[in-house]
């Protein structure tokens, strides 16, 4: 029987009250207002990457992207943590997928690895970037994982580790290497901004993947032998 | 830095028999009395200095403005002194008392550490040190209070520590206040209050606020509810403790509120001196009355003392010079007498287990030397002369008279008699012949008995060596002299 | 490269590298990892507060930018200050946990992870502390608070489980409000960083509403009563260890982005009434804090429900900050000197309950008598914590009280003092029933036998560092001096 | 004023004069014939214990008529009050001790009231002397404070409403020598601190009406009590409450129109000889009439009759001479209140002739002590007191006993006298009838009453509140019963739903606060 | 009204309805989701106001905030759905205990 929702006065009246004073606040905003746009548009075209937002993600505001992946991957350990058996991220998903799955897991699961791959690439002068390569190759794992294709042994223990890792090691590593060049953290080189950029960009997508797929493995493990409710 | 001595030895001592811990009873209790020794040694030198007029001082910055320092004049080491030498009396007391007690390294411990804090507020310098003593002295003494762990002593624990907190925070915000309104002001003799005299509301709660919180632990009358409870503890806590280091800390606190910080003339003019004479007078009234009707030996004591205290704190309020230095011998004096009677019912207690006054008869019988040493002590409390009790009496009397204020000597009067009334049947009930069967002449352990006999004799020498220098009552005379301008009628 | 220019940058990547290498490295080795972060983040976090004290506040541009483009690491005397209460703290804890979770099963605490979820705690405190980017605290407060919910729910059982997940919807909660606070913010002044948004503030209502939201994000994480409701079972059901950073630490970051904000980004004057309402929940806090702990029957609860008092005296010096240059030195030193006090002495309070648990087998206070017999060291350190708390001297805690106390009296707004007062009162009776049932003597036949606990010695070291911080105050007022706040109110140190 | 012994530096003096004459006389004669009466009854073990407290005690009352300056008068004060509480507790009965504990605390709160009303009197006069005290009171800003600390002080010695308890606590349980002692002259030492201290003629007329009310209700609610009570002894300490609620008029008369101050005064020295002498001689007889049996028991009731009819005031009697000095003391005053005191007092000697009446039931229910043969000479001191009850207020060379002689032989005045006798007498045959209220009202109160309830009631309310003993108020076991509602409160306090909303209501208040 | 004050007024509309459901909805997993509108609902408000800029295209900054708020956005969504599984596993309930509202299915 659906649940007869009981709406309490309280909450319902407080949430109204938060909506109010957002759109008092927000109504009171003058039309227009340049905030920060002019100054990183210039940057973005000195330091040679089209795409503004991603100048901005991975170089003014690097530090940000830096702490945001040590998010994820904490994120990722925390789930790991809670996991009930050990190996759950190399056991098999079994009974979940039929034929049909199959012969499409076979189809896509190439195409989706190009389309992330191609994402990458273009972060840097259009939309696109390890974010968003690094979710289209999580898809993939996860559909990989749900047809019922035998996970590579490797997928658990230390080499596991290592890939989640690799991401954050990589980026850290790079905004280390100015300090040895008189700069200060994450202050790239300007002849090899671009570069290193891309280069911690695909790291970082692999981590990202590899992050998604086992936060979804690592608690779906027991749903398989537990009944369903 | 020797000036920091009389505080960090003791402190010093107390941390090593905490290292020690409980087994190694002879190296604790040689390390304890050689850490006493030493201190009165310094103690003593540290006088020496004082009279030959060199007041060493020494602080420490903490506080952004304010600093932790401690200076060796005479007035602080009167008490400094008396709680230093006595201490290392009742260690032989204590050990002879404590001979089959638990937790001992625990127990002498605090003990040394509450001698450091005594020491500690007998030399501060300012009114901030001197409360930060002042509660580290609290704090110590609670485990000591609590020290058998039974419920009851827990009860105790927890009233005396409402009491002693709740005096600290009147203590603390007062200071503060005062701080705030007048800056650093250091202990100067005849006040050093002079640039804010005209805040006088201002004035007049703070001292209200700062009596309240030495008040507690001077046992003055509303507030002494913690005293009688605190007998709870064995017999060397209460004797030196509740008669000499905690008790006294607070009456000095007192001597320092009226003569070194408010100063007598702005303290009078204020109008607060004879309120706080009024309460201290109705304190020694009540205190004496009590004690008539106690059953329990220490508890008889303990009222004494809180009458005993009154008298001190009713001597420094009547701000006349002869009432002033009177009380400070009555500091001294007081701590030697009482200390006498506590051991001596420690002793009953502990060899005869005689708690009771009803349970007295037959005691003098078989604990002579004990009891001839109580005697003696019971009578220079009621200021028979030419005891100890005497001295001092003879000056709160004549300056009472003096300072125009002669309802104070006739308070005094009256509670000299209701002393003989509380004392007197102690010793009638002792010398009637009794239940105590066993053979006569079972005196206390050694160890017991000589520290009651040297803290009775001093009794008697304080008393008749008042007139020398070196004795206690001149010693007052000369250290209270520079707050009233030098003046000595 | 000196290292010394490069100190707020080390700071945070070094825990960061060591989590990293902690995860990878696996169960055996991080431990070791962990201990040698720990020794390496004390020196950084030494050598920072050197600096700071020697060459006064500075910014560290990250990416080399400046300010309005890109973060900045403000290095200041507050910021040092808390770091070296960090490391400190953070090294003990270290050195415990290393002891506590040897005996465990490896399965247990999740297979070994506990490293890493500490590792990157630290990090984030570290990045919250020196931060000067307003959207740059919401990441790390993300990462703080996903951390410590880890950290709680890292044993596993139910009880920490809903623990954990309270103290999730808490954070969810206050990030999505910081976050539209930080939006709000941005659209109406143009900016992220502290000091570029302290010139351009002007007080119209979206920033004000936005600056708003944010300080009450923050009161969330901070557990200020009445948000405080998941504070109490987090820290009790989380393993001692994290107990105690949590309680020492993490209630300490959040607070410390409320005195940025309300102290250096908003021009004084203007949030009038938000301060005084802090100041006012500060005193519902100390009081209700203290009661609750009076009736606790569990020792955690007990120590827990005093985290929730003492961070009421933190809220304070708001309303007192108010009046005028020298109360503000005042106040401010004296919330520093609190803060760091409690964060020694509620650590060494929360292993010495951690060691009575362990020695005991189990948290009801009653059962726990003749404690002094059995481990007199860590009964001393619970009186030692006790007398911080009661802000008795000779403690930190007592200087903490004395200076707010003299800054209210000199503000003219005495009823603050009061409130100092009779929470010190408080205080001393829910601790002194704690220590009465430790001194108590237990029945013979229950009486534990004397065994010491291992690490018994750990609690003593932090408690007794409390109270010996009243002599470290001249240095701890030199840093408040250095700090941003007071330089730009003019105060020379 | 002839200084007798001035001791030297301080300043404590002895006179005799008109006042301390009488007082002197009426306390020689007391303390005496109880000594005497108690050193010939009391065992001679217990003597010793008896008369360490009873001699500082004598020597502080009798001296105390002789003082002539405040420390003397306060010394010789405390010196009788305190050592009595020896003597309450000489039983060695529980009630003893506790009645003794009431009798301390009231007593030290009564000199404490006497001591600051001293102290501030002798600071406004500058002296000590208590005539100096008295003329400096007149005009001094402080006059109403102190007087009415004095007051205060003497309604808890004389026994006024509130704390009429204190009087038949300390007759109770004292042993007969001392008690008889203590109903004699204790409470009369109040009146002699009326005449020495309190400002006579210069009080506003508010201040004397109510004195003269106190008084009188005192009168009417003693007796009233008196009635209620079980022991013969505690009927006669109501009787006395009751009485020094007269001498509590006859001062008031005084303080107001200086014409009547040696009128109230007069009166003041007569009822204290009467009652003094009469209340004494009843606690002996009670005693005597306990020890004896058969045909000596009648004979010693008969012998009670005389010191009873002189309380009830009859003709012949000194209650008689003492009404009428009473009288003429309130006669003189004008004003509403004093016509209604003055008519209100002969019924107050009804209420007197009841509690006589009802002492004399109990006296006679005394059970039957062992025939102790010693009991001659305490019969023989008996029979002294008697004569002088009988004689002295007639023979005393005064003036206020005048008016009295002359209206012995008027008939009108002996029927004013004899009537409220009867009317009570025949109250009581009316009760003796409905015996059902009596017997149950029949020792409700317990001596000391008021007090004694009072302590009981406090007792009770004590152990109705929630346990407040030390032990169980914060302990650990199961957390205090106290703090159960407040862990309810935190309880619903931390739920997730509420928790939360308070948040955002605070988040909430802060943007309201910002953007005010 | 212009075009962007549509989407703010939108996202103001959602967080209030995430708040709302966060406050008061027991089912865990209902909150998770709740947490999301909220998130969800301050993207649209800051992309909606980063429109305002006198160029056509939008100011990156509030772009690169979405972005990194949607990452974290993420990995808290993550780890609540975690636990709520672990904690469903482990009790059997779906519900904080103290929020149990009568009525409500276990």
């Amino acid at each position: 029987m659906p649940e007869r929702p009981r709406i309490r006065l309280v909450p319902l009246a407080a949430s109204l009250a938060v909506f109010a004073l957002v759109l008092r606040a927000v109504h009171a905003l003058p039309d227009t207002a340049t905030g920060l746009s002019a100054e990183m548009t210039a940057g973005a075209k000195a330091s040679g990457i089209k795409n503004v937002v991603t100048a901005v993600l991975l170089d003014f505001r690097g530090y940000d992207t830096l702490l945001e992946i040590a998010v994820l991957m904490l994120a990722t350990i925390a789930v790991l943590s809670l996991r009930t058996d050990p190996d759950a991220l190399s056991r098999r998903i079994s009974g979940v997928a039929g034929p049909v799955l199959g012969a499409l897991t076979r189809a896509y699961v190439p195409i989706m690895i190009v389309v992330a791959g191609h994402l990458v690439w273009i972060g840097s002068s259009g939309p696109g970037g390890a974010f968003q390569g690094g979710a289209v190759l999580g898809a993939a794992g996860i559909l990989l994982a749900l047809s019922g294709f035998a996970r590579p042994r490797w997928s658990s223990g230390a080499p596991m580790r290592w890939v989640l890792a690799v991401g954050l090691l990589t980026f850290i590593a790079v905004a280390l290497l100015p300090l040895a060049l008189g700069g200060t953290l994450l202050q790239y080189p300007d002849e090899s901004r671009k570069s290193l950029v891309l280069l911690v960009e695909i790291l970082l997508t692999l981590s990202i993947g590899a992050s998604l797929t086992s936060l979804f493995l690592a608690s779906a493990s027991d749903t398989s032998e537990g009944e369903r409710r | 830095m020797t000036v920091w001595l009389p505080v960090l030895l003791p402190a010093l001592t107390g941390v090593v028999t905490f290292a020690l811990g409980d087994r190694r009873g002879t190296a604790r209790a040689a390390v304890n009395l050689v850490g006493a020794i030493v201190s009165s040694v310094v103690v003593v030198s540290l006088v020496i200095k004082s009279y030959a007029g060199e007041v060493l001082s020494h602080a420490v910055p903490t506080l952004p403005g304010l600093d932790f320092g401690v200076h060796a004049d005479l007035l602080g080491l009167l008490f400094s002194a008396v709680a230093t030498v006595l201490w290392g009396v009742t260690l032989v007391y204590a050990i002879g008392y404590m001979d089959h007690a638990r937790d001992r390294a625990r127990f002498f411990g605090f003990f040394a550490w509450c001698i450091a804090a005594a020491n500690g507020v007998a030399l501060a310098a300012d009114p901030i040190t001197l409360f930060i003593f002042y509660e580290i002295l609290s704090l110590t003494t609670y485990p000591l209070v609590v020290h058998s762990g039974s419920s009851e002593a827990i009860a105790a624990g927890r009233k005396y520590l409402f009491y002693a907190l709740g005096g600290g925070a009147a203590l603390l915000v007062g200071v503060t206040w005062l701080t705030v309104l007048a800056g650093p002001v250091p202990f100067t003799p005849g006040g050093a209050l002079a640039s804010v005299s005209g805040h006088t509301t201002e004035l007049r709660i703070i001292f209200g606020l700062l009596a309240a919180g030495f008040g507690v632990k001077a046992a003055l009358v509303p507030l002494h509810g913690w005293l009688p409870g605190a007998m709870v503890a064995p017999a060397p806590v209460s004797s030196l403790l509740h008669a000499v280091a905690v008790v006294k800390a607070g009456v000095f606190g007192m001597i320092r509120l009226v003569n070194e910080l408010y100063g007598p003339e702005l303290s009078s003019a204020l109008g607060v001196a004879q309120a706080l004479a009024v309460l201290a007078a109705f304190g020694i009234i009540f205190g004496s009355v009590v004690a008539l009707r106690q059953e329990d030996l220490k508890r008889r004591l303990a009222y004494s003392t809180v009458a005993q205290l009154s008298y001190i704190t009713l001597g420094t309020a009547l701000c006349s010079p002869l009432a002033a230095a009177g009380a400070l011998a009555h500091l001294a004096h007081h701590a030697v007498m009482k200390i006498t009677m506590f051991f001596t019912a420690g002793s009953l207690a502990e060899t005869l287990h005689v708690k009771k006054v009803s349970a007295l008869p037959g005691v003098a019988r078989r604990m002579p030397v004990t009891m001839t040493s109580f005697a003696v002590a019971a009578f220079a409390l009621a200021g028979i002369p030419p005891l100890a009790g005497f001295a001092s009496k003879w000056l709160l009397g004549v300056g009472a008279a003096e300072g125009g204020a002669p309802w104070a000597l006739l308070v005094y009067v009256a509670s000299g008699a209701l002393a003989i009334g509380y004392m007197v049947p102690i010793l009638i009930a002792s010398l009637r012949p009794g239940d105590h069967p066993e053979a006569a002449g079972t005196e206390s352990d050694p160890r017991m008995l000589w520290p009651i006999v040297t803290v009775a004799a001093l009794s008697i020498i304080f008393g008749l060596t008042a007139g020398l220098p070196g004795s206690p009552a001149h010693w007052a005379l000369t250290a209270i002299a520079p707050s009233f301008g030098g003046l000595m009628p | 490269m000196n290292v010394v220019h490069h100190l707020p940058a080390l700071l945070v990547i070094t825990p960061l590298v060591g989590a990293c290498v902690a995860f990878v490295a696996g169960r055996r080795v991080a431990p070791h990892v962990a201990l040698a972060t720990a020794t390496a983040d004390v020196v950084l976090a030494v050598l920072f507060a050197a600096r700071v004290l020697a060459e006064g506040p500075f910014r560290y541009r990250i990416g080399g930018w400046g300010a309005p483009m890109g973060i900045d690491l403000v290095a200041d005397g507050m910021a040092a200050l808390f770091i070296v209460l960090t490391s400190i703290v953070g090294l003990v804890v270290t050195v415990y946990a290393s002891g506590y979770f040897r005996s465990t099963d490896p399965t247990a605490y999740g297979h070994g992870l506990f490293w890493t979820l500490w590792l990157f705690m630290w990090t984030s405190l570290n990045g919250l502390f020196l931060t000067g980017d307003v959207f740059n605290v919401y990441v790390c407060i993300e990462l703080v608070g996903i951390s410590a919910v880890a950290l709680v729910t890292i044993s596993g059982g139910p009880d920490a489980l809903r623990a954990g997940m309270r103290y999730l919807f808490a954070s969810m909660l206050g990030a999505m409000t910081y976050l539209l606070g930080v939006a709000l913010l941005y659209a109406s002044a143009g900016a992220v960083d502290m000091a570029t948004l302290s010139e351009r503030l002007v007080p119209d209502t979206t920033a004000a509403t936005g600056l708003a939201l944010m300080v009450a994000a923050l009161v969330l994480k901070t557990a200020l009563v009445p948000a405080h409701f998941w504070l109490p079972t987090a820290h009790a059901s989380a393993p001692t260890p994290v107990s105690a950073a949590l309680s020492a630490l993490v209630v300490k970051g959040s607070y410390f982005v409320v005195l940025r904000l309300m102290l250096d980004v908003m021009p004084d004057g203007y949030l009038p009434g938000a301060a005084t309402l802090l100041g006012v929940l500060g005193a519902a806090a100390i009081v209700w804090g203290s009661v609750q702990a009076l009736v606790q029957t569990r020792i955690k609860l007990l120590v827990a429900y005093s985290t929730v008092a003492q961070i009421g005296y933190l809220f304070l010096v708001f309303p007192l900050a108010r009046n005028g240059r020298d109360v503000l030195a005042l106040a401010l030193t004296g919330a520093l000197v609190h803060a760091t006090a409690h964060g020694l002495a509620k650590g060494g309070l929360f292993l010495a309950a951690g060691g009575l648990i362990t020695r005991f087998g189990h948290d009801r206070l009653a059962e726990m008598r003749g404690a002094a017999r059995a481990v007199p060291v860590l009964t001393f350190a619970v009186a030692l914590s006790g007398v911080t708390m009661m802000g008795l001297p000779p403690s930190g805690g007592f200087a903490a009280k004395w200076l707010l106390i003299s800054a209210a009296l000199t503000s003219g707004e005495w009823w603050w003092a009061v409130v100092l007062v009779v929470g010190g009162l408080l205080a001393a009776a829910y601790m002194f029933r704690l220590v009465a049932i430790l001194i108590a003597d237990a029945p013979a036949e229950t009486a534990p036998a004397p065994k010491p606990v291992r690490t018994e010695w750990l609690p003593l070291a932090l408690t007794a560092a409390a109270v010996l911080l009243l002599f470290a105050v001249p240095l701890i007022s030199d840093l408040a001096a250095a700090s941003t706040t007071l330089q730009s109110a003019g105060v020379t140190p | 004023m002839t200084p007798l012994l001035p001791t030297g530096g301080g300043s404590l003096s002895f006179a005799l004069d008109s006042v301390s004459v009488p007082y002197l006389f009426l306390f020689g004669v007391i303390w005496t014939v109880s000594g005497l009466y108690s050193f010939v009854t009391t065992p001679r073990g217990a003597r010793r214990r008896i008369f360490a407290y009873y001699l500082p005690s004598a020597i502080g009352g009798v001296t105390v008529a002789l003082a002539a300056d405040a420390i003397s008068f306060y010394l010789c004060f405390a010196l009788m009050a305190l050592p009595a509480w020896g003597l309450i507790t000489a039983g060695g009965t529980p009630e003893g001790r506790r009645a003794g504990a009431i009798y301390l605390t009231l007593t030290v709160i009564g000199e404490a009231l006497l001591l600051a009303a001293l102290a501030l009197m002798a600071v406004e006069a500058g002296g000590l002397r208590l005539d100096m005290l008295v003329t400096a009171m007149a005009t001094s800003p402080v006059r109403d404070l102190a007087t009415g600390l004095l007051l205060a002080s003497i309604a808890l010695k004389i026994g006024t409403l509130p704390a009429s308890g204190i009087l038949p606590l300390s007759y109770a349980y004292a042993p007969a020598g001392p008690a008889s002692a203590l109903a004699g002259a204790s409470a009369k030492v109040g009146a002699l601190a009326m005449l020495r201290l309190l400002p006579a003629g210069v009080m506003p007329e508010n201040w004397a009406a109510v004195v003269m009310l106190a008084g009188l209700t005192t009168a009417f609610g003693a007796a009233a009590l008196g009635i209620l009570t079980t022991t013969p002894r505690a009927v006669l300490g109501y009787s006395s409450a009751s009485q020094m609620g007269l001498v509590l008029i006859a001062a008031g008369a005084g303080l107001a129109d200086p014409a009547a101050v040696p009128l109230s005064h007069a009166a003041i020295i007569a009822f204290s000889l009467h009652h003094g002498l009469a209340k004494s001689a009843l606690v002996l007889g009670d005693d005597i009439v306990a020890r004896t049996a058969g045909r000596a028991r009648s004979l010693a009731l008969a012998g009670l009759a005389l010191p009873a009819l002189a309380l009830v005031g009859a003709p012949l009697t000194s209650g008689f001479v003492a009404k009428y000095a009473l009288k003429d003391a309130v006669y003189a005053l004008s004003g509403s209140v004093p016509h209604a005191v003055y008519s209100l007092l002969p019924w107050a000697a009804v209420g007197t002739a009841g509690l006589m009446i009802r002492f004399f039931i109990l006296t006679a229910r005394h059970a039957q002590v062992a025939p102790d043969t010693r009991h001659r000479a305490p019969a023989a001191l008996w029979g002294g007191i008697l004569v002088l009850v009988a004689v002295t207020c007639w023979a005393w060379p005064a003036t206020w006993n005048h008016h009295a002689i002359e209206a012995v032989l008027d008939p009108r005045a002996l029927l004013t006298a004899t009537w409220p006798a009867l009317v009570a007498l025949g109250l009581t045959a009316v009760v003796r009838q409905t015996r059902g209220v009596f017997a149950r009202l029949d020792g409700a109160l317990a001596p000391g009453d008021i007090l004694v309830t009072g302590a009981r009631l406090v007792r009770a309310a004590n152990a109705a509140l929630p346990s407040r003993k030390p032990s169980e108020r914060v302990t650990a076991e199961t957390g205090p019963q106290a703090g159960r509602p407040l862990l309810g409160v935190e309880e619903r306090l931390v739920t997730w739903v509420t928790a939360s909303t308070l948040f955002v209501l605070l988040a909430v208040a802060l943007v309201l606060l910002a953007t005010r | 009204m212009t075009t962007y004050d549509v989407y703010v007024a939108g996202g103001a509309v959602l967080f209030a309805l995430g708040t709302y459901g966060l406050l008061e909805r027991s089912h865990l997993v209902h909150k998770v989701i709740a947490a999301n509108f909220m998130g969800s609902g301050i993207f649209l408000v800051l992309i909606g106001l980063a429109n305002r800029t006198p160029t056509p295209e939008p100011d990156p900054v509030p772009q690169a905030m979405v972005l990194t708020g949607i990452v974290v956005t993420v990995a808290m969504t993550a780890l609540g759905l975690a636990i709520v599984k672990r904690y469903f596993s482990e009790t059997g309930r779906t519900t904080l205990d103290a929020d149990e509202k009568p009525g409500e299915r276990r």
